[in-house]
């Protein structure tokens, strides 16, 4: 266990979870309809946070393939919000300099015809500073 | 009724059906939806962080305008609802999110999450009424068989949406029922369609919006209806069936109020 | 002037580790009165009460002041001990330095200034205490039972082994509670009936034994040993002294489309109905929401077919209203609804099932005769998925849950598991969980049969979502070990729904003023030491009224709750609370104030002649209070206005003193 | 000269029957809150007299807080209702002579609540600290 580390303290705070209230339920893992793309699972950032792990989920890209459901944040029935901290993982990594998970000029290729605006929108905000 | 109302931008380009429709029932119903002149982008999806200030900006200058209009808020856009009812919620509730917004936008009066937001069907339910709309419905959709597609966006969190019990809504059923059709009802219409991850992983987006759809034409859905342009496309274009039909509810409703 | 000794407590550690005790003893030793001051490691002890009697004796005490735990724990056996060596027992008083001051305190210095504190305030209220006599009052020789599950009948059945009579109080047309409903009983895999039954019969048949089925208390006044009760007996509708219970009307009646409560709904009875075969009382009812005849005026049959004439379509509810001498509350628990938690699709599908839904689904006496088939088409399920804590160990924000564990909840799965894979070797069962949480005689060594002998499927993980979808229950769960996400197609889902007080809980609480926690359990007066006696005198707990538990602690519960009635009901006389309010005759203007305010109607006026100067005679009216129906909650003497009122015990100037020493 | 380190006096009157538990259960509990709060046992709010509140600020209390049990829950059926109604007069009364609202406070917490025990007393202790001593009623004639 790494207590107190910076990086550990920053994603708490930013996201404002508190990792102690988990039970180790695993609902949230359970609930999570992203759970065959991620390589960490719901349940794993916070027991993972807890012990000061950020740089491997930092590293993983399961910090963008939440899909910002919010139904770990619903069901957790001890009101832990796993989502908060993959949205304050991806933050700590895409705020710094360089670090966007897709450029702004990458973005026209991937989309179609009928891609709604909202689309492009979300995916700025969760992949880019 | 007069309210503020917040298209967003999807409903400006892509999502025009939805808005298009909305504006004609809300005439027909008698309700007065006032675009608010200066609307922004609201970002889409709802900025998670504590230390998130800049991106909660152009939802609160939505809401304050709002408050200073004296009306309360309508959005039609699950993800714009989604945004700024919980931004309004962190100006509640959250002292140091709301001092440091304030700092920023400098307001004559600073807000403090004064504005109600409604979704439209809301509006529906709780200030019209499904009751009023059921009598003013001129088309039935008689035997149609039609599934609610909830989606995350205007549920959760259940705790500060306050929008419909989040894993047993009937908002949408009932409606469904007041335009005279029968509402199927289907475990996977409050999951997630993939959402923006489709522009990225459209694989992924499949597996999600196949899944639902699957579902809902298992329980014998020919039609779902939608509040939100991206599980729109979601739906129909990484959904892999073209026997379940996807609709925004704005277009059934003006379709039954006969001012399609 | 009193002559006060002090005694402090160190309580091992627990006051000792913070408060400097000898320093506490010796600066209390200086205030004026005090002639003795000591301390000592555990006051309550004998060798503590011994030490406290012979500086009584020694020093000519007049009052005593300890400085230890709450006087909601020892206080009485300071008052005992002084009472030995004649010291009135009121004449004692505690400044509670433990639970108010080294508990809370880490700071050494700022705990010891505010224990001597305390004790100066605890001094200065014995200068202004006066003894005081304990009225005595009688007792009504008889005790009230609500609820008429297993925790009211034993505790019924010991109350009337005794030699008292019992009132059971129960809502329900019959007794037997939620363990009538069981199949089995864990560990031993005993029929719940075959236990239940002969046990009910044995309070039908005790003739010290009043049963007072489908009734409810109405209201509920007095104080123990006099506690008056009204007892709302509803309208069955149906002679209960004519009905034989023979059935006849049940089988008759033509409205057959009434869900059956008895099964968890999961079938239908008719409007007249007896709950179950063993009820008792075993007597019909008339479901007036459902009977054709009280709805329309047409129908009639059941009167027709009786052959005692049992049936009164105009039958009244009456108010009965008896004495006791000591109430019980056993009001029990129910599941709660499982429509919340729709994520399991409880309200989709009728193939997602509580656990209390499966018992009736699995007995012999249920709507399937016993054979377990699913409710939606009646086939054999294959798999079978059970998903615990639902609803139990949420955090204190969680709106659909609750923050406990509901305790009995793993070990009725592991039965149920083990039970179907016994019969039904061919289904698979999963068993979803958090932890396994099983402390009772022979109970880890049940779930480890489950697991090793019959092979039940443990996961240490939770069901996310389940889907109905083509007549399979779709299941998507965690297995936190293997770090995976399962998708089971299951044919049966199971949900442990968490338990909770019956809902009437909180409205008795309130009639019986018996305090309850925030979950709604009634509380103990002391967790471990009282543990089945609400802090309420003469109110008393039996079962999970008071906290989640399992047959075998709630049997002995119950027990244990009789014998605390029996100890009240064998006495003859109770003494009372000399703390009651006093009226100075002299000071009273006869305003009426204090008697419009007061709870128990313990405040009467009368004309009195008093001297006037000049050899004249006045007659003024003046209050009096009947100190056998006081309370002693004080709120008279706040409302008197001219200060003739005033509180024994807790008086007017002892309260002043206290504030003065803590002010000054 | 001498500068003392200024903590406020706190008088917290405590029905017997919820509060002095919920007290009870706070230590426990071991939940601590400030040692200036300290607890002077009655058998229900309502047995607390205006005079009493008068007498402590007199004695140069800062604050002075009444605990009972909730609304409904109390143990002799009414009491709490007649403290909530005195007190509002009261407090609007001390308001009137200058004693600041925030130095007053009627609570309800039960004798499950030790956790909102301590909390109140924590909140009320630091609130009545911000508002500096109390030296609207004080008499110092009454200090030896």
């Amino acid at each position: 266990m790494s207590h107190g580390n910076n990086a550990a303290e920053q994603v708490l705070r930013s996201s404002g979870v508190d990792v102690r209230k988990c039970m180790r339920c695993g609902k949230c893992t359970a609930t999570c309809p992203a759970f065959d793309e991620m390589e960490y699972h719901p349940h794993q950032f916070v027991y993972m946070v807890e012990k000061g792990e950020i740089d491997k989920l930092a590293a993983s890209p399961s910090i963008y393939k939440c899909l910002s459901c919010f139904a770990c944040v619903e069901r957790c029935p001890r009101g832990v919000e796993p989502a908060k901290l993959v949205e304050a993982v991806r933050l700590a990594v895409i705020r710094k300099q360089g670090m966007n998970h897709l450029a702004t000029d990458a973005i026209p290729a991937l989309l179609d015809e009928e891609m709604p605006q909202q689309a492009l929108v979300s995916a700025l905000r969760k992949y880019s500073k | 009724m007069k309210f503020s109302y917040y298209p967003g931008c999807t409903l400006k380009t892509k999502g025009k059906d939805l808005d298009r429709y909305g504006r004609l029932c809300a005439e027909a119903l008698g309700v007065t939806l006032a675009e608010l002149p200066d609307w922004q982008c609201c970002g889409a999806v709802y900025p998670m962080a504590k230390d998130e200030i800049a991106t909660k900006l152009s939802a609160v200058r939505a809401l304050a305008s709002s408050r200073d209009e004296g009306t309360e808020l309508v959005t039609l856009c699950s993800a714009c609802h989604n945004v700024i009812k919980q931004v309004n919620h962190d100006m509640q509730t959250d002292a140091d999110i709301a001092l440091r917004v304030n700092n920023y936008l400098g307001l004559d009066t600073p807000y403090t999450g004064e504005t109600t937001v409604l979704h439209y069907l809301e509006v529906l339910r709780d200030r019209v009424g499904f009751d009023a709309i059921k009598a003013a419905v001129k088309n039935p959709l008689t035997g149609r068989k039609i599934g609610a597609y909830y989606g995350c966006l205007l549920l959760r969190p259940g705790k500060v949406m306050r929008f419909d019990d989040p894993e047993n809504p009937t908002i949408l059923e009932d409606f469904i029922r007041a335009i005279g059709a029968e509402p199927v009802i289907y475990a996977m219409r409050n999951e997630c369609c993939g959402g923006y991850i489709a522009v990225e992983d459209k694989g992924a987006a499949v597996k999600r919006s196949s899944a639902v759809l699957d579902n809902a034409a298992a329980k014998g859905a020919d039609t779902l209806v939608t509040a939100c342009p991206l599980c729109l496309y979601n739906l129909k274009k990484n959904g892999g069936r073209d026997d379940v039909a996807v609709v925004y509810f704005t277009e059934l409703l003006a379709e039954a109020l006969g001012v399609k | 002037m009193q002559r006060i000794g002090v005694f402090v407590c160190h309580c091992g550690t627990n006051i000792a580790g913070t408060v400097d005790v000898v320093a506490v003893a010796k600066a209390l030793g200086q205030e004026p009165g005090v002639v003795f001051s000591t301390e000592y490691q555990y006051m309550c002890s004998e060798s503590g009460q011994q030490l406290m009697r012979a500086a009584i004796r020694e020093h000519k005490l007049t009052g005593v002041v300890v400085c230890s735990c709450s006087p909601r724990m020892h206080e009485a056996t300071f008052r005992k001990a002084a009472a030995l060596e004649g010291v009135n027992p009121y004449m004692v008083e505690i400044a509670n330095i433990r639970e108010h001051v080294s508990w809370i305190h880490k700071d050494m210095a700022e705990a010891t200034e505010k224990a001597v504190i305390l004790g100066r305030a605890a001094i200065a209220k014995v200068h202004l205490n006066a003894p005081l006599q304990a009225g005595e009052s009688p007792v009504t020789k008889r005790a009230l039972v609500i609820g008429g599950g297993i925790a009211g009948i034993q505790t019924a059945l010991d109350i009337a082994e005794a030699g008292f009579e019992v009132d059971i109080v129960e809502k329900s047309p019959t007794i037997g509670g939620k363990m009538a409903q069981l199949d089995k009983t864990f560990p031993t895999l005993d029929c719940a009936a075959c236990i239940l039954t002969p046990k009910m019969v044995d309070a039908a048949q005790n003739e010290k034994i009043n049963i007072f089925a489908y009734s409810e208390l109405e209201s509920v006044k007095g104080y123990i040993g006099n506690f008056k009760a009204q007892i709302r007996r509803k309208a069955r509708f149906v002679d209960e002294t004519k009905c034989t219970g023979c059935g006849i009307c049940t089988e008759k009646c033509p409205q057959k489309k009434v869900p059956n409560e008895f099964n968890m709904g999961l079938d239908n009875r008719r409007a007249i109905y007896i709950p179950f075969a063993q009820a008792v009382p075993k007597v019909a009812t008339i479901d007036a929401n459902y009977c054709t005849m009280m709805k329309t005026g047409k129908c009639g049959i059941c009167s027709k077919v009786c052959g005692t004439g049992a049936i009164d379509y105009t039958q009244k509810d009456t108010v009965i209203e008896r004495e006791y001498g000591a109430i019980v509350v056993a009001t029990g628990f129910n599941p709660i609804d499982a429509k919340v938690y729709n994520e399991y699709g409880y309200m989709d599908s009728p193939d997602v099932v509580t656990s209390l839904e499966l018992e009736r689904l699995m007995n012999a006496a249920g709507p399937t005769n016993g054979t377990l088939l699913r409710p939606s088409d009646k086939t054999h399920p294959h798999t079978i998925v059970f998903v615990q804590c639902v609803g139990s160990r949420c955090d204190e924000t969680d709106e659909r849950g609750k923050p406990y564990c509901s305790k009995i909840c793993c070990m009725y799965t592991a039965k149920h598991a083990m039970l179907i894979r016994e019969k039904y070797p061919d289904t698979d069962v999963y068993v979803f969980y958090i932890d396994v949480r099983t402390p009772g005689k022979n109970f880890d060594e049940f779930y480890r049969r489950a697991v090793e002998q019959y092979g039940v499927h443990y996961i240490k993980g939770q069901v996310g979502k389940v889907v109905e979808q083509n007549g399979k229950l779709h299941v998507q769960a965690s297995d936190l070990l293997a770090n995976e996400q399962l998708h089971i197609d299951a044919d049966l889902v199971v949900l442990a729904t968490a338990i909770e007080p019956d809902k009437t809980a909180r409205s008795l609480g309130t009639m019986l003023t018996a305090s309850m926690d925030t979950n709604d359990f009634f509380t103990e007066a002391h967790p471990k030491l009282r543990p089945v006696e609400s802090p309420t005198a003469g109110i008393f707990l039996s079962g999970v009224c008071q906290g989640p538990k399992d047959i075998p602690e709630t049997v002995s519960q119950a027990s244990a709750c009789a014998a605390k009635v029996i100890g009240v009901l064998a006495k003859d006389k109770l003494t009372c609370n000399p703390c009651v309010a006093h009226s100075d005759e002299l000071l009273c203007n006869g305003c009426s104030s204090c008697e419009k305010v007061c709870p128990y109607g313990a405040i009467s006026y009368s004309d009195k002649e008093f001297r006037g100067p000049n050899r004249t005679t006045l007659i003024r009216r003046v209050a009096s209070v009947n100190p056998a129906v006081c309370q002693g909650c004080g709120a008279c003497t706040v409302a008197c206005p001219s200060g003739a009122m005033d509180l024994k015990g807790f008086s007017n100037k002892q309260i002043m003193a206290e504030v003065d020493a803590i002010c000054k | 000269m001498q500068v003392n380190e200024y903590k406020p006096k706190i008088v917290a009157f405590c029905c017997n029957w919820c509060s002095y538990a919920g007290a009870d259960g706070a230590g426990s509990a071991r939940l601590a809150y400030p040692a200036e709060v300290k607890i002077i046992r009655v058998p229900c709010s309502c047995r607390v007299n205006p005079m009493f509140i008068l007498r402590a600020f007199q004695r140069g209390a800062d604050g002075v807080i009444i605990a009972g049990c909730h609304p409904g829950d109390c143990h002799y059926t009414s009491g709490n209702y007649f403290t909530r109604r005195r007190m509002a007069l009261l407090f609007s009364m001390l308001d009137y002579l200058g004693i600041e609202r925030e130095r007053t406070r009627v609570e309800w917490i039960s004798a499950a609540e030790g956790a909102k025990f301590s909390k109140t007393m924590s909140e009320f202790a630091a609130t009545v600290a911000s508002l500096g001593e109390n030296k609207r009623l004080e008499d110092l004639r009454c200090k030896q």
